[in-house]
């Protein structure tokens, strides 16, 4: 595949060079340093191989800003990374949202934090930050923002139309799941058009990263997502790890990869419980909380916190793990498999929650790829995309288990795709369990000071909610030059005005829960 | 017991104390329904429900409703405001006019009607209106909503439940609910008319907004519903009013279907209320067991089903009894 | 939406199934546990606020020394002031004040693992609650010997 | 009349379905069956701040949500009392460094705060022991056994 | 006894309901503290500033299915007195009388189905 | 005994009276149709009560005007709801419901 | 005055009051509570004229189903396009006062001339009478009614239908 672009590449573009990077060094097979002329016929040229826009970034390397774009594709391994220079001091650049639908939301963001203008794109208007900010914050050196500028910048409101409502959901409404905001625009029952706002709970997490050395970031990647905080830390460290180059022990890979699972599952579980708790039915949210209490206390009595783990060091873990947590997480894998028949008959088999979600809120292939969607949701569209397996990472190379895939792409198969991945991670438990052996937890000398090389990264990891991609730079300094987070949630949330398009508005409560979506994920 | 009786026949006395016990009634019976519901909740979900706030928590309605009068009411500045404040206010009403006629034993019934079921359902459409004013007064959009979808939705539930009820009526030839009780002396009408008492049963828990079919004030969508704006007591009214609602459409589930406060060995009294009670407890486990339907379901499982339905039945009926 | 009278029985029997679910769990034995009266065995690795340990030979005194890298490492700037005195017949410096603004701190315990004399630890502390902010700035020396006090 | 009243009050803390960050988590753990709530009466989450008498500000509060957050606050009808539950909401917790742009640090600088649930996140016990103190402020005298004291 | 002296009690219910409710509204503003936030007053919209007022404009589905519901509850109108005067076994023409009403009147149930009034089309555009 | 207030059909007659000029006043003075229709009920009210406190008062044992008057309702009701279906399309088609302006209908 | 009398006054004013308010009030939704008090008072003129099931079906008729109706189209149209032009004060003014004078005018006729009913009789029909007088001699007009139901029911949705459809084309 990776030859094939290459070679592809080489005839569309004739006088580019295509740098073949090291794959395990670099996390990306090919780059390419583009003019902005050929930016749009190089997205053209990647759309119809059917690649994706994973992310879309910028960097600030003083001298001029990059834009970065890494394209990849579903049905194979194959990244490429493609850049674009422009001047700091009027940075403009082509739009790609014309082609990408989730370009329109990365642009806005690089806009508001770099002051990088996209021409040509509908909405420049700001999507995370909020109207008093006079500076744009991810550039090295203070730039203000013009004072023209900011008038444009500020923030969302609402136009009003005569023959129609527009009700605004959140950021305080129970069915957003926290602080993300929706304003649709009705028409009765329908909804006409959905315009998520963003930002309510933007952390500055990547200017905190410039900020910190590497260690000291560790504790905010399990804020991030705070439901799937085991897998943004498998994330961050073995994103880390490769850039640095640390071999780390198979007991620890074993452990984390169980206590990796164990926290997919706590995730799956809320979701179940709040998705049903979205659709009104309460009970199973309290079913489902106490099976995750169950298994909270597993995790507990390992990493000695229920929710906002830190427990993966690079090299290893923060402290081993003991017979008790073996033993524990074996009861808790046996009373969570007799306990699929209780969702079946409360949930997954009522005539009125399958009513309710059958055939509503149906994510295309077209959609999908065209919005970089990810993890269960992309799952239920159909495509068995799973970076668990297209890229393994810690050991789930050797890991034996089956990717469930939907064929409608609908509420109810996101369901029954994140029940089935239940089990999965509990067949993976298991494998892991048989094979964990005594052996040292820790590398033998821990980093004290980690001054990574020079050069970028880009990660991906499989989280709850799907492909969580990290980007670092390294200046050889022991803090990240920048880090970008490309978040599972964001560009599933990048779907949800087209889904919600047309539907009632009970749906769109019955799609946004289907997404999972997790806003300080989103807003980072 | 004769000289109560003789007593209570004289009218104003009969009418006062009437009015005394169903005033205490409907303030007990809601006050003990909240607290049950947040148990049989708690207990449903594995856990206690109210409990440290007296007894068994049994004080805790008790405090809610002390903590609710002394609650500021707010009323928001661009609500229309006679209509917002007539909202509550006339929820009441129904709720109280019912007990006139239900008929707790054969001679604990403030007045038998003659036009008795009549009563209870015309001014139960003091309901929808009051619920009408209060989604229209506040003006807010998630109670316009909320109130609009009440309105469609009781208007939907009301057709099936009057059907239902008339192939009862057809049955008895009286709509006084003494009548209706007497002429179940025999057999009760649950198993002359099962399909009547599914409907109206099913009809009964639409009209009261209780899951799942709970739309006008589905969380999720719409905040808090119709009563979005609502604070303090006035929105206590809406609660109580539901509550005790609860009761009522058990009492008639109950007075037309279940023989009413027929039954062996105990008064009168105690099998009505125990039949009653455990229809409301039904509705309970309804809902903590189930999700909400869809609007557009929840209209037309009554015009789809219900309705065809029960016109069906009464044909039936009617058909049979000539027969 | 077609109804057909199968899956209407279907139906009807998915929702019977629902509520066996829930009268079933309604007899059963609760979970909760009853917080001031009962509580949870609190696991020994639960991360509360930090606290100086005792030194494993001397239990009367704690082992840090004041060196303050804990409080270069700590990522949230929790560890206000660490300030230390040399005593007379010690070899190191004995610390006087460490100040930890606990509102701060993430509970990532950077700081316990990089003390080079595993002198901090995390406290089983889980319900602290107060009526001021400043109820949380700890002073983790006086905390030391009220805490050996009451042992 | 006060007293009663305050007694009623305290025993029927109905709060604001309001959760920001990963502290909501803990908060809806806390409603839930293993620690539940709900025993103090205080399990009935209102989702209109009409109907509330606490916010539990369970989370980071970011310039963008301040004025949200004080529009709920102000709609509330008194009396109305105010949790910060977990460090971001006492103080900007981890999220605190040199040139933040976006933070509130403390949502006591937005409104005041009755009482201070420390942790991140708390313990749902954490919580509930905030509730207790919430009662506590509200009659005067603590019902319940307190805390252990630890030191 | 009169139809007046049955309706009595009706009268004095309703009367103690309405006073009931605003004694239930009075007394709060006695005992009740009272907020002076500048944003207290202002229409609840998830925290946000309120736009638009909420007296537009709302969906016709609503209306169509009210148009049904009248003639339905119409019907009860006259259905009433004769389910009140049907009679067991004998004066068998009252059947047909209800059998030809009813189904006329399911005429209106079968034409607003066919017409797919019940059937919420999701307007898809994609 | 002699006869109470409500046992005297003037009353009633003037109620009904009072009724049917309030709704024509309502027909003159409402500009928006649904304010007309809404004065229409008034006046079917009006007739309603007329009939029956003349069906009482005239001749007790006979039912008809009682009947009738159901069927008034009964009309009323169909009335109303195709009157408020014009109304809506009207509104739709001229995005106001102003009577003054239909003017164009009239050809 | 005994109580029934004093109840019967009462149902009359709110009869009348709500009439007004129906005609003259400013917002079209507080016309339509007018138009609710209205109706509701007539089912109490009613109940004083010894008809209690047409009193009930009154309220559950027009409290509960025609106001709905309007209500619903009112909401659809939106309650306050564009505010009255037609009338200036003096206009109301004129045409409250004829209401006025007509209605005096009229009651007092009605004072003078004096009926011939007989206030005592007893008014005995009931809805039982009524379902006979249906089933055996107003056969043909109960099915009808059915009928003119329908035909006005399927009327109106296809006039309904034709404008949502229009809405959804656009
Ligand atoms: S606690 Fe440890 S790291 Fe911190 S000052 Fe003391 S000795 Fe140094
Ligand atoms: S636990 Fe982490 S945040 Fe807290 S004081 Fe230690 S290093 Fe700082
Ligand atoms: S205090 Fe900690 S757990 Fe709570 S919101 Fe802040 S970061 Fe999350």
């Amino acid at each position: 595949m990776v030859d094939k672009v290459q070679a592809e590449l080489k005839s569309a573009f004739s006088d580019l060079t295509i740098h073949e990077e090291s794959y395990p060094e670099c996390g990306y097979h090919l780059s390419l340093d583009l003019a902005a002329g050929d930016l749009e016929k190089a997205a053209r040229f990647f759309d119809d191989r059917r690649f994706y826009l994973a992310v879309e970034l910028c960097v600030d390397y003083r001298e001029y800003l990059e834009i970065v774009y890494i394209f990849s594709i579903h049905s194979s391994l194959c990244k490429v990374k493609v850049t674009l220079k422009i001047d700091p001091v009027n940075p403009v650049a082509p739009t790609l949202s014309k082609v990408f639908d989730c370009a329109w939301w990365y642009e806005r963001e690089i806009h508001e934090f770099y002051g990088v203008r996209f021409d040509g794109h509908s909405d420049m208007t700001y999507l995370f930050l909020h109207d008093g900010i006079d500076v744009y914050p991810l550039r090295k050196e203070k730039v203000l923002v013009a004072e023209a500028d900011r008038l444009e910048l500020n923030s969302f409101s609402p136009e009003q139309r005569e023959d129609s409502l527009s009700i605004n959901m959140g950021p305080q409404h129970p069915s957003t799941h926290g602080v993300l905001r929706v304003v649709l625009r009705m028409d009765g029952e329908y909804i006409e058009d959905a315009y998520p706002v963003l930002g309510y709970l933007h952390r500055m997490q990547e200017k905190m990263a410039e900020n910190r050395t590497y260690q000291q970031f560790l504790p905010n990647t399990g804020r991030m997502d705070y439901l799937g905080a085991m897998s943004y830390n498998l994330g961050y460290v073995t994103a880390v790890e490769r850039l640095v180059g640390i071999d780390v022990p198979a007991r620890a890979h074993y452990v984390r990869m169980i206590a990796t699972e164990l926290n997919r599952i706590a995730s799956h579980l809320l979701w179940v419980g709040a998705y049903l708790a979205d659709l009104g039915g309460l009970s199973p949210f309290l079913y489902a909380f106490d099976d995750r209490e169950n298994l909270l206390d597993v995790l507990e009595a390992v990493t000695g916190s229920r929710l906002t783990y830190c427990y993966f060091r690079f090299g290893g873990l923060y402290n081993d793990v003991d017979d008790a947590f073996v033993a524990g997480t074996k009861a808790f894998v046996a009373r969570m498999r007799g306990r699929f028949a209780l969702y079946e008959k409360l949930v997954g088999g009522n005539v009125i929650f399958i009513n309710r979600t059958r055939g509503i809120g149906v994510i295309e292939r077209e959609l999908a790829r065209k919005c970089a969607v990810c993890g269960p949701v992309l799952r239920g569209a159909g495509i068995g995309m799973d970076f668990r397996k297209a890229e393994p990472y810690a050991a789930y190379a050797e890991m034996n288990f089956e990717i469930p895939t939907g064929r409608n792409g609908d509420a109810l198969d996101m369901y029954h795709i994140r029940i089935r991945e239940m089990e999965t991670s509990l067949d993976i438990i298991d494998q892991s369990l048989a094979r964990l052996s005594d052996g040292p937890f820790m590398v033998e000398k821990p980093p004290k000071k980690l001054k990574p090389r020079k050069g970028d990264l880009y990660h991906t990891v499989e989280t709850p909610r799907g492909e969580l991609g990290i980007y670092i730079v390294s200046d050889e300094s022991d803090k990240p030059y920048r880090m970008k987070w490309r978040v599972p949630s964001f560009s599933n949330l990048m779907a949800f005005p087209e889904l919600a398009k047309g539907n009632l508005l009970s749906d769109a409560v019955a799609i946004l829960g289907s997404l999972d979506l997790v806003i300080p994920e989103i807003d980072r | 017991m004769e000289q109560i009786l003789k007593i209570l026949d004289i009218e104003g006395v009969r009418l006062a104390v009437g009015l005394l016990a169903v005033f205490l009634f409907v303030v007990v019976n809601a006050l003990i329904l909240t607290w049950a519901e947040r148990k049989v909740a708690g207990h449903m979900q594995l856990r206690i429900g109210p409990k440290e706030v007296g007894p068994y928590g049994l004080i805790q309605p008790l405090a809610d409703a002390m903590k609710l009068l002394g609650k500021e009411i707010i009323t928001p500045r661009n609500v229309d405001k006679p209509i917002f404040y007539l909202g509550p206010i006339m929820i009441f009403i129904p709720v109280l006019v019912a007990f006139v006629v239900i008929p707790f034993d054969s001679y604990l019934q403030v007045r038998d009607i003659n036009v008795g079921i009549l009563v209870i359902l015309a001014f139960s459409s003091f309901t929808v209106l009051s619920i009408l004013m209060a989604g229209w007064g506040s003006n807010n959009k998630y109670s316009l909503i909320g109130s609009i979808r009440s309105i469609a939705q009781s208007v939907a539930y009301e057709i099936p439940l009057l059907l239902s009820l008339l192939a009862v009526i057809m049955m008895t030839n009286s709509l006084s609910l003494k009548d209706v009780v007497v002429a179940q002396k025999g057999i009760w009408f649950i198993f002359l008319q099962p399909v009547a008492f599914i409907i109206y049963f099913i009809a009964a828990v639409a009209e009261t907004n209780r899951t799942p079919f709970d739309l006008p004030e589905a969380e999720s969508e719409l905040v808090a519903g119709y009563h979005t704006e609502y604070s303090g007591m006035m929105f206590a009214l809406f609660f109580l009013a539901e509550y005790t609602n609860m009761f009522i459409v058990s009492a008639i589930t109950v007075t037309f279907f279940l023989g009413g406060y027929q039954g062996p060995f105990l008064p009168g009294i105690v099998w009505f209320l125990l039949k009653s009670y455990f229809l409301v407890f039904v509705m309970m486990w309804f809902r903590w067991t189930f999700p909400r339907v869809r609007f557009d379901q929840l209209l037309n499982i009554s015009w789809k089903a219900l309705i065809p339905l029960s016109f069906i039945n009464l044909l039936v009926t009617g058909g049979l009894l000539k027969l | 939406m077609t109804v057909t009278p199968s899956s209407f029985i279907k139906g009807a029997a998915s929702l019977a199934a629902g509520m066996g679910v829930t009268i079933k769990s309604f007899f059963q034995p609760v979970v909760t546990s009853q917080y001031p009266h009962e509580v949870l065995t609190i696991t020994p690795r639960f991360r509360g606020h930090v606290m100086l340990l005792a030194n494993p030979e001397n239990p009367s005194t704690n082992a840090c020394i004041s060196c303050g890298i804990c409080l270069r490492n700590c990522p949230s700037g929790s560890i206000k002031l660490v300030e230390g005195e040399k005593r007379e017949g010690e070899k190191r410096k004995t610390v006087t004040t460490y100040i930890l603004d606990f509102t701060t701190c993430s509970q990532c315990g950077i700081c316990v693992e990089s003390c080079t004399t595993n002198a901090l630890g995390f406290s089983g502390d889980f319900n602290c609650a107060g009526f001021k902010r400043e109820d949380f700035l700890f002073d983790l020396v006086k905390e030391f010997e009220k805490r050996k006090k009451v042992s | 009349m006060d007293k009663v009243l305050d007694l009623a009050r305290a025993n029927s803390l109905w709060p604001v379905t309001f959760g920001l960050a990963c502290c909501a988590i803990e908060m809806m753990s806390a409603a839930m069956s293993r620690f539940d709530i709900d025993r103090f009466g205080a399990g009935v989450f209102r989702p209109s701040p009409r109907q509330a008498d606490l916010m539990i500000v369970s989370g980071t509060v970011t310039k963008k949500m301040a004025p949200v957050l004080l529009t709920l606050y102000d709609q509330m009808p008194s009396p109305k009392w105010v949790i910060a539950m977990g460090n971001c909401a006492i103080s900007g917790g981890p999220f605190v460094f040199e040139g933040q742009y976006n933070l509130i640090e403390g949502v006591d600088k937005l409104i005041p705060v009755d009482v201070y649930v420390p942790g991140c996140p708390p313990r749902p016990e954490g919580l509930l022991e905030g509730f207790l103190k919430l009662e506590e402020k509200i009659t005067g005298t603590r019902r319940f056994p307190g805390p252990v004291e630890r030191w | 006894m009169t139809n007046l002296e049955e309706f009595s009690p009706v009268a004095l219910f309703s009367l103690v309901a309405v006073l009931f409710a605003l004694f239930a509204i009075a007394v709060p503003r006695i005992l009740a503290p009272r907020t002076k936030g500048e944003r207290t007053r202002n229409t609840y919209e998830c925290g946000i500033p309120p736009f638009g007022g909420a007296w537009v404009k709302y969906g016709i589905h609503y209306y169509i299915y009210a148009l049904i519901f009248i003639a339905f509850d119409v019907d009860v109108l006259y259905l009433f007195p004769v389910a009140l005067s049907y009679a067991r076994g004998a004066r068998i023409h009252e059947f047909y009388a209800l059998l030809s009403f009813v189904v006329i009147l399911a005429l209106a149930i079968v034409y607003a189905w066919g017409k797919g009034v019940f059937t919420w089309k999701r307007k898809v555009s994609r | 005994m002699s006869a109470l207030l409500y046992q005297n059909a003037d009353i009633y007659l003037f109620v009904a009276v009072f009724l049917l000029f309030c709704g024509i006043a309502g027909l003159i003075y409402r500009r928006t149709l649904i304010g007309m229709l809404v004065s229409m009920e008034l006046i079917m009210n009006g007739a309603g009560l007329n009939l029956i406190a003349i069906n009482r008062f005239i001749s007790p044992d006979n039912g008809y005007g009682l009947a009738f008057t159901l069927i008034i309702m009964g009309i009323a009701a169909a009335e109303s709801a195709i009157a408020l279906s014009i109304i809506i399309i009207i509104a739709k088609r001229y995005r106001h419901i102003e009577s003054g302006d239909i003017k164009e209908l009239k050809y | 005055m005994s109580i029934g009398e004093s109840i019967f006054l009462l149902a009359i004013a709110a009869t009348m009051g709500g009439a007004l308010t129906a005609v003259f009030a400013r917002s079209i939704v507080h016309a339509m509570m007018g138009l609710i008090t209205a109706l509701f008072g007539i089912a109490g003129l009613y109940v004083y004229l010894n008809n209690t099931f047409l009193a009930m079906m009154q309220i559950l008729i027009y409290v509960g189903a025609i106001s709905i109706l309007i209500a619903f189209a009112i909401m659809l149209l939106g309650p306050d396009s564009k505010k009255y032009t037609g009338f200036s004060v003096p206009g109301k003014l004129i045409s409250a006062l004829a209401v006025a004078a007509v209605s005096v005018v009229m009651f007092v006729r009605f004072i003078l001339t004096n009926l011939k009913g007989d206030p005592h009789a007893v008014y005995a029909v009931t809805a039982k009478d009524l379902g006979r007088i249906f089933t055996d001699r107003l056969v043909l007009p109960f099915e009808l009614i059915s009928l003119l139901l329908v035909v006005a029911i399927i009327g109106a949705v296809m006039l309904s239908i034709s404008s949502r459809n229009s809405r959804g084309d656009k």
